[in-house]
């Protein structure tokens, strides 16, 4: 079951990325666009590209039923999903398998399973996977009462079907409970039609670490080794790097270990992350989820495995064994990307649409640039504010940190204000070149101080 | 004082020598409008033709209106001048070209259907004449069926697809002359 | 009719959001200029001020043209209005700020001398009048010696450069008052 | 003499190349550039740019003393001239050898004799190596007749001091030598500044071979393997490619050895070319000429190889030995290289310099783009037309040519007319997948088809 061509189901720079991966594999590549995307890098870049609905992501990207009539009308046999939108969606996967298109992913149950936070924590938890101080789904106010007080607060409150943030709530005292349970269920029926709810204790101090999986149809499965993706604001990822130099070695070595179990209990097949949620304080850690979808920062993995993740998605959905086994996996150096947004920084953050007048990337140096932008491109107001991942290899974490800020310095962009220096202040920041922040390190302390403010 | 043929060369020159896609301008009753759509989707074959590249429009005239009204967008669709919103299931709607003529659009990606069902009589033949209502059409979409509703008044000019082929969110499905 | 403030803001608005360099509108008497140079040389430390990316002529007021003349370039550079053609040792001129201001730039790049030898006299000081063939300094470039000639009459009002450091190519290295 | 921040002498595609090395081996780099070139990609993404000059290239990057100014005043240890304007000039590489400049190339000495065409082909044949049947230098048009009478016509007479086909007239009898020859003395003279004429047999159907050689100033030396450079217009290189595949391999290692030899024996140091011409008919080749310098076409062999020939250009220049042996030099697939101009082919490829309103990249697939233009640049009427390089390469010659014309296809560009559409033509025609192809084929047969007529 050889691939032939496959439907690109999603936009920006994953978009591109994947079309790249299918060159390079001699695969054809159709991108669906919305109204607002025809003229986008995407489609000039795709053997073709075919407009399927509005610029309305609910009636184009979000619609299960116009992807796979592109994918059928243009004569597609796969379908890929990048990340967000429909990639996680196992009603994607259904519609694929029922109409004879490979859907460049896990099985629906794998994304069902997996996506489902407390169905993926009672999992891990079976197989002897720290799951931290948390419950199983909470029945009730008086059920999530008891448990946080066993537990002790801070704690917070996380909706069974959320992610990336969304869908929690901190809780700071028993009399809060209550109040905060109403509301977080409220707002987690509304976001995601389930208000089912978990809790877990707080941790004041953590690092957000996430191991990168890859398994194919014939029961191989191995680890491309882990990524620290600590810097956040809002729960927003800023900066990943690999290896999560951080975290002591022994832990990584468990990390790794877990995220293959875990995977190979959900069947897993394709390209998957497992985050887990280390405690810099106490030396713990604990899983937090499973991604069942390539994340925004595979290529800092790339870099320092010389593994395409992307390009491996396409030869395991065509049936292909793995390219590597575990032993050929060798880190060399270390990898840091940073996100590049059209936001103003100093206005708190406020995404900035508009035309690009003037775009130059900078060359050489162990750099790498993943980007659907080019000077004259006008950013569409609908769609998330990511121009480009800049991505900085080096001999050790120093060397791709200046690499970094080389690269950051000489990306020209004109026309719409982006986060680029907000970036170099963040890469210069003594806490962070020495490894002291954490989850909320940015927003704690580092935005304060780079506002002039004082620190709150 | 108004604009002299100079002026509306050196303005045409200017415009096309920019990335300008619309530009409009009013001076003392004399209005220029320049506009230009985007690019075709890159690499696509498709059955219709593709929006033009070259100035789509160029109307100079005299305009009631006496205020001089300048301004300069740049869009990045091919997309037609606003239409009236329409529910999914009816077209967009755009002005055509000068002779007034009326394009009827896909609503959605899909498959384009001219019957209700295999063998059955089109639902609009050349010739025709609809009114807004009439379902000229289906666009489906995985075995949904979208019944394409006219959106306007007029007689049917032309069928610009072919029964069962695939085709684009917006592609040009009828060309309508407008109803005397 | 004239341009009202309202035409001159969207005006304004239309061109930063455009890649144009320059665009002059003379409408019925009413003249609207706006201009913006180029990006400053990337990464350069050069001792001079760059050259602003925001624009740097905003110019509204009563013309005596009464033609409509409505342009538009896009310049690459940053250069100045075209200065009359000059020999190479002699400076390029440059119509400076509004206050009527000239400025005397390096005709190359190289090291630039304020005597013609170690330790004797500067050809010129602030406040000093110069005539158009007087030496202002020198500009040496691998051991040619070239004599850089004001170009033009003034007050020296301000010396830009260090003596001994290095200028690029159009860097300004003095600024004049016009002879009164 | 580690060096540590180079001067770019040069502007364009090479001027970013070259940039783009020196961030690949930490060097800091200043790219002097022309008052028409203050805006240019180079400038945006070196580390400094600095302004020497006007637009006319005689008073900017033609003038020695500038560019050395540049680099001392800059701070600069080593200069690189790229190739073209001052890449061929002995005078440079004296000047900065008296200012304790580091001139990334050959010496003075090395230039001046590899790129006398009439001393080149003395110390040829005193190697043994096969130079045509040709002449020494000519001392008036009765020679001239006498030595053109024994080889026979059509022969070509060329200027000692030319090269890349100008300075060159073609005679087709013996009553027309006497003009010719005072003809083209003439101007050669007024081309460059001497007026010393040789002739050759003019080959009908000539293939132009070049091998690319490597030597450090240790003694140590190395052969890239060879080039087939046959397809051009008026004597200028359209497509390139790697290896030269059509060319018999005892021929084709003939060539290196002599490529090596003659390196050797010129005391080269850096990165160089020695050219050939192949008699496809006879199956017999001859020396044509050195080019002392960085070729236009090096990513051919650099993708071939998998050697950075500018790196190497930048760590021998730094002292370093060469970072192979010649039986670690191993060739891998085929590669290809069209240059795009900004040309209309349909007006007799007039240069149309101009607003580049759109630019946008193919990605993937086995492309490389070596290019200097982004979406909003502005092509100065000053210099050469050429807009970007796009190479590709791939396991055999067929599957380059595939993947170049795709990356053709979706290269967009759109401000100016381009040669890709010709040059796609060209990849596809029948003559050229089978070799068929020769130095006049271009003008001689496609381009007469090409246009409608029926051909001369």
């Amino acid at each position: 079951m050889t691939l032939r061509q496959v439907l690109v189901a999603n936009r920006g720079e994953i978009a591109v990325r994947v079309v790249r991966a299918c060159a390079d594999e001699g695969l054809r590549s159709v991108v669906a666009v919305s109204e607002a995307d025809r003229v986008s890098r995407a489609a000039l870049v795709a053997d073709r590209a075919v407009c399927i609905g509005p610029a309305s992501a609910t009636d184009s990207y979000l619609d299960i039923g116009r992807v796979v009539a592109a994918a059928l009308g243009t004569g597609c046999d796969a379908v890929h999903p990048g990340y967000g939108f429909l990639a996680e969606r196992p009603e994607l996967a259904e519609a694929c398998a029922e109409h004879g298109l490979v859907f460049i992913g896990p099985s629906a149950d794998a994304i069902r399973r997996g996506g489902d936070k407390a169905v993926a924590r009672e999992l891990a938890e079976s197989l002897g996977i720290p799951v931290g101080e948390g419950s199983a789904t909470l029945a009730d106010a008086v059920q999530a009462r008891a448990v946080a007080d066993g537990i002790g607060y801070p704690v917070v409150l996380k909706a069974a079907a959320g992610g990336g943030g969304r869908g929690m709530v901190r809780v700071d005292s028993g009399e809060q409970v209550s109040e905060a349970f109403a509301r977080a269920t409220h707002e987690a029926r509304q976001a995601f039609g389930d208000g089912r709810m978990y809790l877990e204790r707080f941790i004041t101090r953590a690092r957000h670490v996430e191991v990168q999986v890859l398994a194919d149809r014939h029961g191989g499965i191995v680890h491309l080794g882990e990524r620290d993706c600590s810097t956040q604001r809002r729960y927003q990822k800023l900066i990943e790097e690999a290896p999560a130099r951080a975290v002591p070695e022994d832990i990584r070595r468990d990390l790794c270990a877990a995220a293959v179990e875990l995977c190979r209990a959900l069947d897993y097949v394709g390209a998957g992350t497992v985050e887990f949620v280390v405690d810099v304080d106490r030396g713990i850690w604990s899983f937090l989820e499973v991604n069942t979808r390539v994340q925004v920062e595979h290529p800092v993995t790339e870099m320092v495995t010389g593994i395409d993740i992307v390009r491996a998605q396409l030869t395991i959905a065509g049936g292909d064994k793995l390219p590597v086994q575990q032993s050929d996996v060798v880190l060399r150096g270390h990898a840091v990307e940073v996100r590049v947004n059209a936001e103003d920084p100093r206005q708190d953050f406020a995404p900035a649409p508009g035309l690009v007048s003037r775009w130059v990337e900078p060359v050489g140096g162990g750099l790498r640039i993943d980007t659907h932008v080019f000077g004259g491109y006008r950013i569409p107001p609908h769609y998330d504010s990511l121009l480009a991942k800049v991505i900085a290899h080096g001999p050790d974490r120093e060397a791709a940190l200046d690499r970094l800020d080389r690269g950051l310095a000489h990306l020209v962009v004109e026309g719409v204000p982006t986060t680029a220096e907000l970036l170099r202040a963040v890469l210069g920041a003594p806490d962070f070149r020495a490894e002291h922040h954490h989850t909320r390190w940015i927003e704690q302390e580092f935005l304060p101080e780079w506002r002039g403010a004082p620190a709150a | 004082m108004s604009l002299t043929p100079e002026d509306v060369q050196s303005l045409i020159a200017a415009f096309e020598a920019s990335e300008w896609d619309e530009m409009t301008l009013s001076v003392d009753g004399t209005q220029l409008a320049l506009s230009r759509s985007g690019r075709p989707p890159a690499g696509a074959a498709a059955p219709a033709a593709p929006p033009s590249t070259a100035p789509e429009t160029v109307v100079v005239g005299q305009s009631g209106a006496a205020a001089g009204a300048i301004g300069g967008s740049r869009g990045t669709g091919g997309a037609a001048p606003p239409a009236p919103p329409s529910p999914d299931t009816t077209a967009t709607l755009g002005d055509g070209t000068a002779e007034g003529a009326l394009r009827i659009t896909a609503p959605s990606v899909g498959l384009f259907w001219r019957s209700p069902q295999p063998g059955a009589p089109h639902f609009v033949d050349v010739g025709q004449t609809v009114g807004p209502d009439d379902t000229v059409c289906i666009v489906e979409v995985m075995k949904l069926m979208n019944h394409v509703q006219a959106g306007i008044a007029g007689v049917v000019r032309s069928v610009e697809v072919e029964n069962g082929a695939m085709v684009e969110h917006g592609q040009v499905l009828f060309v309508l002359d407008r109803a005397s």
